[in-house]
């Protein structure tokens, strides 16, 4: 957003804005380095068309850990941090989240073909199957968290870990749980995917979708202005469907077509 | 087994890897050579006779080394410029490696301090009275008996502390500082989370030959040191 | 810092991450239960040179010690049923390899790192005591046994004190990694807390009090002991 | 009850014991003189498998070994029948001055602790320490740290004590109480086998005298003969230098 | 040449040295007597600042300072000027006997290591151990150790030297070795305060001798008259005790 910077009218000719945007490094292909060290990603590219769209604004990227994007953009060290972040209620009491959503996620069921008519999580729950643990720091947590407390009579037994030694795909085709939560996109470029690295796995497991979720930049508490600025450029490139684009090269789906059954 | 495994990552894996040591070597490095000067200025408070720098020195001890980690890591990568702050300098575009090595030596210090004092302390008090008495300065008396001797009892837990903070690359990578340890991690996340079982064995063989080294290293300079030591030997 | 901090969240979350202690604790002491007599011999066995032991000792070290612990729970967790699955099944071993509860691969996996941490602390301490201790200990007629135990490990951990009580408390610290085995100990039990209101901050504090309660508790045991210990140090000063 | 054949002992190429040849019978006090370095402390040493001999046989009462090659069990019985006293002391500096002395009954011996200190106390009591009981080493002087050592070898009442210069951290008062005292044992039966520069109790006390010089054993004799006819020239040039004149006079 | 005023040591409630005042001139050999125990060492010590008294005065050639409250430097300087011979040896661990010995000149004073070398094998031919140049302290004999440290307090060639006890680990054909050098650098001029038992050492070369007990000075003399004729009671005991009956007609 270098070129074309507008001066506002009545004030002294404003300068170009830096700001820091975090994005979780190792979140292929949502936010992520490719081979050449370069931000990427969904939602990495469609804030660059932000950024274009603001010329009085100039982004930086910053490649961090999920953990450091969280504490950052609320300390202020960033203004704004992408991440597939969901929205609850309760965050909105540390950030900002705009008006306007980024981008969309498909979450489902990852089983073993057999398990092919488990469609959704009561499905699950009352096929009593065991879950591969959720990382404590991700929303997938507090989607089968929140559908708990919402069913108490028929909860899914939820575990915490780590998505660094929780291999789902690998779990659940060995046998050693029946199924996990897993995002559609991952699913569609790791095992659909001719190149994918499990793409021999295609014949034994199910991904099972049960929502669609927004997800959200989220921004630091006093960047109200800035994500004003914001909603006023995504929504002009939703418009033009540019993102659906993306998602299509990203996701290799366009879950825009399902943006009505999308509840949250 | 092989429908997971596929030796092919791990040789795919360690030039990447490798293309990032120079990163854990730096970081390590400096973090040492900081820590130890400042794991030598706490070991001197903790034997001299002054009550205020022995409790001083104590606490910032058990504080540092009580501290998980990270949190310490967050202290500084935004306790330091929140504090910068307050004196007009703004330290929010400094590398991200120096809060590494900052948090790193802060850590380092206070653990070997700890490792210099007890070597110190075992080294019977009459070579330094004997060093003194043929009119070497206390700081020479220290220097060409005292320490030989001592850093024979210490090696072996520096070596511990060094090899601990080698590894801790995971925690760099936490605020985006990408060292070895961290571009694994990247390697595999980029692979969908597949297959990490073979970068992780890649990386681990990297550390081990690293270890090796630095083990062959130190142990060069405990023959060194030990010279004229007599050492138990049950019978 | 503490601009925008939940107080109630972070007063709630604390106890939360309190009752994650035991767990912490519980694979403490069964690592250092396990690891404190074998890095003693292990140790000794590297002074006295002992054929085989000495140099398997050295290269369990160097890998143990090289190694992050947290690939090497990794490598563990995700290879040994892998590995074992076949041979439970070829013996018709009934129990499931998944039904393993994960605190024992906790339990493999600490032990053996403290274990090769304690070899080195001991080995620099067992060299600062004279050779003499040892022959005036086997000249009034003790065995070896009884001369390690009243006379040389009296002495020897004097020195090794402090640098055990490092271990220990690297080792505490270090049990925040069995998040990655599922184990419901202090860091995971915070970070649930405080996942769905992404309140980092809050649980970062609360970890830190947290284990900086636990850490100075452990370490005022160890100054306690060392000072006990050092009695006839004191007298020479 | 002690019979040592042809010791051998090396230290890297210098050989330092060249075939020594040793018999002590019950209540003997064998005195051994020598130069410094002539390889007294070794010989001691190696009788108490302190340094391991590379050749060489010990009978010792019922036991017969090979000193190269003992079992650990037979060393522990042949260290249970002898003490050492240490010519720079070796106490224990995590132990009190008692507890040097109690140490070896209690634990080595299995004698009751009450018991253990009463033997302590007296054997403390004979060397002249009974009021330093609590101290620790690093408190005392060092003729008081070598009284310590004497008293923790008398008080196990060990079939055979080897002292190695039981008093040359001493001053010439307690010396002569320090070897009354050892006289004092000596007379109880105790058999001891002494390296030590003190003429007159080899002279007064002893009944053999054994002159080493270069790892061997260069004359062996009564103390009267030895001090008044030497017959090896080294012997004589040796007795020459460190006896006074009138000494020989005196047997 | 040395002057200490009124020292005063105590560990914890023993006091252990109780205003002792010594004066001592260039050229002076002074031997220092008493009983075990009775804080020989511990003047010594202080003397050096190895123990920093607890009241006192010193007097070093054109240096006054007071020994509890010495600067750094002044202690330094006064170190510079004395060597001290341990009672227990004390040898560097890590160094060879001739390091040992060199060590001092080369670093301390500054002398090239050439000729350190060449001095410090001269000193320690003067004891007897120029072939052991390169052996470490732990494979020597206690009297080598001794000798060792004898070695190196004469290289140094210091204005005055402390000897605490340094022929008690020597066997007697050595003392008189030993004694014969300290004679020899006594007569060179280099000041020295001795404690010993060797009482033909202080009869034959001390022109003063001081009896301590308990804490103080009890008597001071020359070696004839107080070998002779010693005036407190004391003293004579403690004489009487030490000393062959026909040493006093010798003198
Ligand atoms: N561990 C060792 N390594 C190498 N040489 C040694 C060792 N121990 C002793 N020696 C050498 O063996 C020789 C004999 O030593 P030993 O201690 O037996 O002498 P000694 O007769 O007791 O002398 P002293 O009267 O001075 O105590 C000495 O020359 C000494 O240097
Ligand atoms: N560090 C210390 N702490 C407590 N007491 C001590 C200490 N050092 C020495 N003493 C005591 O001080 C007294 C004098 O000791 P010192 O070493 O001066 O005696 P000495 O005259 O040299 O005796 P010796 O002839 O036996 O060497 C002794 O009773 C000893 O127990
Ligand atoms: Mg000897
Ligand atoms: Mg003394």
């Amino acid at each position: 957003a270098t070129t074309g910077a507008k001066s506002d009218a009545g004030a002294a000719k404003k300068e170009v804005r830096k700001v820091k945007v975090a994005f979780d490094q190792g979140g292929k292909p949502i936010g992520y380095l490719d081979e050449k060290g370069n931000p990427t990603g969904y939602e990495i590219e469609v804030m660059k068309l932000v950024d274009k769209a603001l010329p009085e604004y100039e982004f930086e990227y910053v490649p961090t850990s999920s953990e450091d994007l969280l504490v950052g953009v609320q300390q202020g060290k960033y203004q704004v941090g992408v991440k597939n972040a969901w929205f609850t209620e309760e965050r909105t009491k540390s950030y900002i989240f705009p008006k306007e959503f980024l981008g969309l996620s498909g979450v489902g069921i990852l089983l073993k073909k057999k398990n092919e008519n488990i469609k959704d999580l009561s499905d699950f729950a009352k096929a009593k199957l065991s879950l591969a643990p959720i990382a404590a720091s991700n929303a997938q947590y507090t989607i089968v968290d929140e559908y708990n407390q919402a069913n108490p009579e028929n909860k899914v037994k939820l575990e915490a870990g780590d998505a660094f030694s929780v291999d789902v795909v690998q779990w659940v085709n060995e046998g050693r749980v029946d199924g996990g939560i897993y995002l559609g996109a991952t699913y569609e470029k790791q095992v659909l995917a001719k190149d994918g690295p499990y793409h021999n796995l295609a014949n034994d497991l199910v991904y099972n979708e049960f929502a669609v979720v927004k997800t959200w930049p989220l921004f630091n508490k006093k960047e109200q202005e800035f994500a004003d600025a914001y909603d006023h450029a995504i929504k002009k490139i939703k418009e033009e469907k540019k993102t659906n684009k993306l998602m299509v090269k990203f996701y290799n789906t366009d879950l825009f077509k399902l943006l009505d059954t999308v509840k949250r | 087994m092989q429908t997971y495994f596929d030796s092919a990552y791990i040789w795919g894996a360690l030039p990447q890897l490798l293309s990032f040591l120079h990163v854990t070597f730096m970081v390590a490095g400096l973090s040492v050579l900081f820590g130890t000067i400042l794991g030598f200025i706490l070991a001197v408070m903790k034997l001299g006779t002054s009550k205020a720098s022995i409790k001083i020195a104590n606490g910032y001890t058990t504080i540092l080394r009580c501290t998980p980690s990270i949190v310490l890591l967050f202290l500084v990568y935004y306790g330091l410029p929140a504090i910068a702050s307050n004196f007009g300098t703004d330290l929010n575009h400094l590398d991200t490696s120096i809060y590494v090595v900052i948090t790193f030596s802060l850590q380092f210090g206070a653990i070997m301090s700890e490792v210099m004092r007890t070597a110190y302390e075992a080294i019977d008090r009459g070579q330094y009275e004997a060093a003194v008495s043929v009119g070497l300065s206390p700081a020479q008396a220290f220097r060409r008996i005292v320490l030989p001797q001592a850093s024979v009892v210490a090696l072996p837990n520096f070596g511990n502390s060094l090899l601990e903070l080698m590894k801790e690359g995971s925690l760099a990578y936490t605020i985006g500082l990408v060292d070895i340890m961290g571009k694994a991690s990247l390697i595999i996340s980029n692979n969908y989370n597949s297959h990490s079982l073979e970068i992780y064995l890649a990386l681990s063989l990297i550390y081990w030959v690293l270890s090796i080294l630095i083990e062959q290293f130190f142990s060069k300079l405990e023959k060194i040191f030990s010279k004229g030591k007599l050492v138990i030997k049950t019978t | 810092m503490s601009v925008g901090l939940d107080v109630p969240f972070l007063v709630k979350t604390f106890f939360v991450a309190l009752s994650g202690v035991p767990i912490a604790l519980l694979i403490t002491i069964v690592s250092l239960l396990i690891a404190l007599p074998s890095g003693f011999l292990l140790a000794l066995s590297r002074i006295n040179r002992i054929p085989v032991i000495s140099q398997l000792a050295r290269v369990y070290v160097s890998f143990v010690r090289g190694t992050p612990v947290i690939v090497q729970i990794f490598i563990i967790f995700t290879s040994a049923p892998l590995l074992l699955a076949p041979i439970f099944e070829k013996y018709h071993v009934k129990t499931s390899i998944y039904d393993i509860n994960p605190i024992w691969y906790a339990f493999i996996v600490f032990s053996l790192n403290t274990t090769a941490i304690l070899i080195e602390v001991f080995r620099s301490a067992i060299s600062t005591v004279s050779k003499g201790q040892l022959e005036a200990a086997y000249s009034v007629g003790l065995n070896n046994v009884q001369a390690f135990r009243r006379i040389l490990i009296p002495q020897i951990l004097v020195v090794a004190l402090p640098n055990i009580c490092t271990a220990t408390v690297n080792l505490i610290k270090a049990t925040s990694l069995g998040y990655a085995l599922s184990l419901r100990e202090i860091t995971l039990k915070t970070q649930v807390a405080a996942n769905a209101g992404y309140h980092f901050i809050e649980a970062y504090i609360d970890i830190f009090l947290v284990y900086l309660i636990l850490c100075s508790l452990v370490e005022t045991l160890f100054k306690l002991y060392e000072k006990r210990l050092r009695k006839f140090k004191a007298a020479a000063a | 009850m002690l019979e040592i054949k042809n010791i051998h002992k090396s230290f890297g190429k210098n050989e330092i014991l060249k075939g020594v040849d040793l018999q002590i019978d019950r209540g003997d006090v064998v005195v051994i003189l020598g130069p410094s370095g002539s390889g007294k402390t070794t010989l001691l040493r190696c009788i108490n498998f302190l340094e391991r001999a590379d050749q060489g046989q010990a009978i010792f009462g019922d036991i017969h070994v090979n000193l190269k090659s003992a079992t650990k069990k037979q060393i522990h019985q042949i260290r249970q029948r002898i003490a050492f006293v240490f010519q720079n002391y070796n106490l224990f500096t995590n132990k009190t001055v008692l507890e040097n002395v109690t140490e070896g009954l209690i634990i080595g011996r299995k004698v009751p602790k009450a018991d253990a200190n009463e033997l302590g106390q007296q054997a403390l009591a004979k060397v002249g320490l009974a009021d330093k009981l609590n101290s620790y080493p690093s408190e005392l002087s060092g003729g008081q740290q070598q009284r310590v050592g004497i008293a923790r070898a008398i008080a196990l009442n060990p079939d055979i004590i080897l002292f190695d210069e039981p008093t040359s951290a001493l001053d010439p008062e307690l010396v002569g109480e320090v070897l009354t005292v050892m006289k004092n044992i000596a007379k109880e039966g105790t058999t001891m086998l002494v390296v030590t520069h003190e003429m007159s109790f080899a002279k007064d006390v002893a009944n053999r005298v054994i002159f080493m010089d270069g790892g061997v054993i260069v004359e062996e004799n009564s103390p009267k003969e030895i001090f008044s006819r030497p017959k090896e020239e080294r012997t004589q040039h040796f007795l020459r230098r460190v006896i006074p004149e009138d000494f020989i006079y005196n047997i």
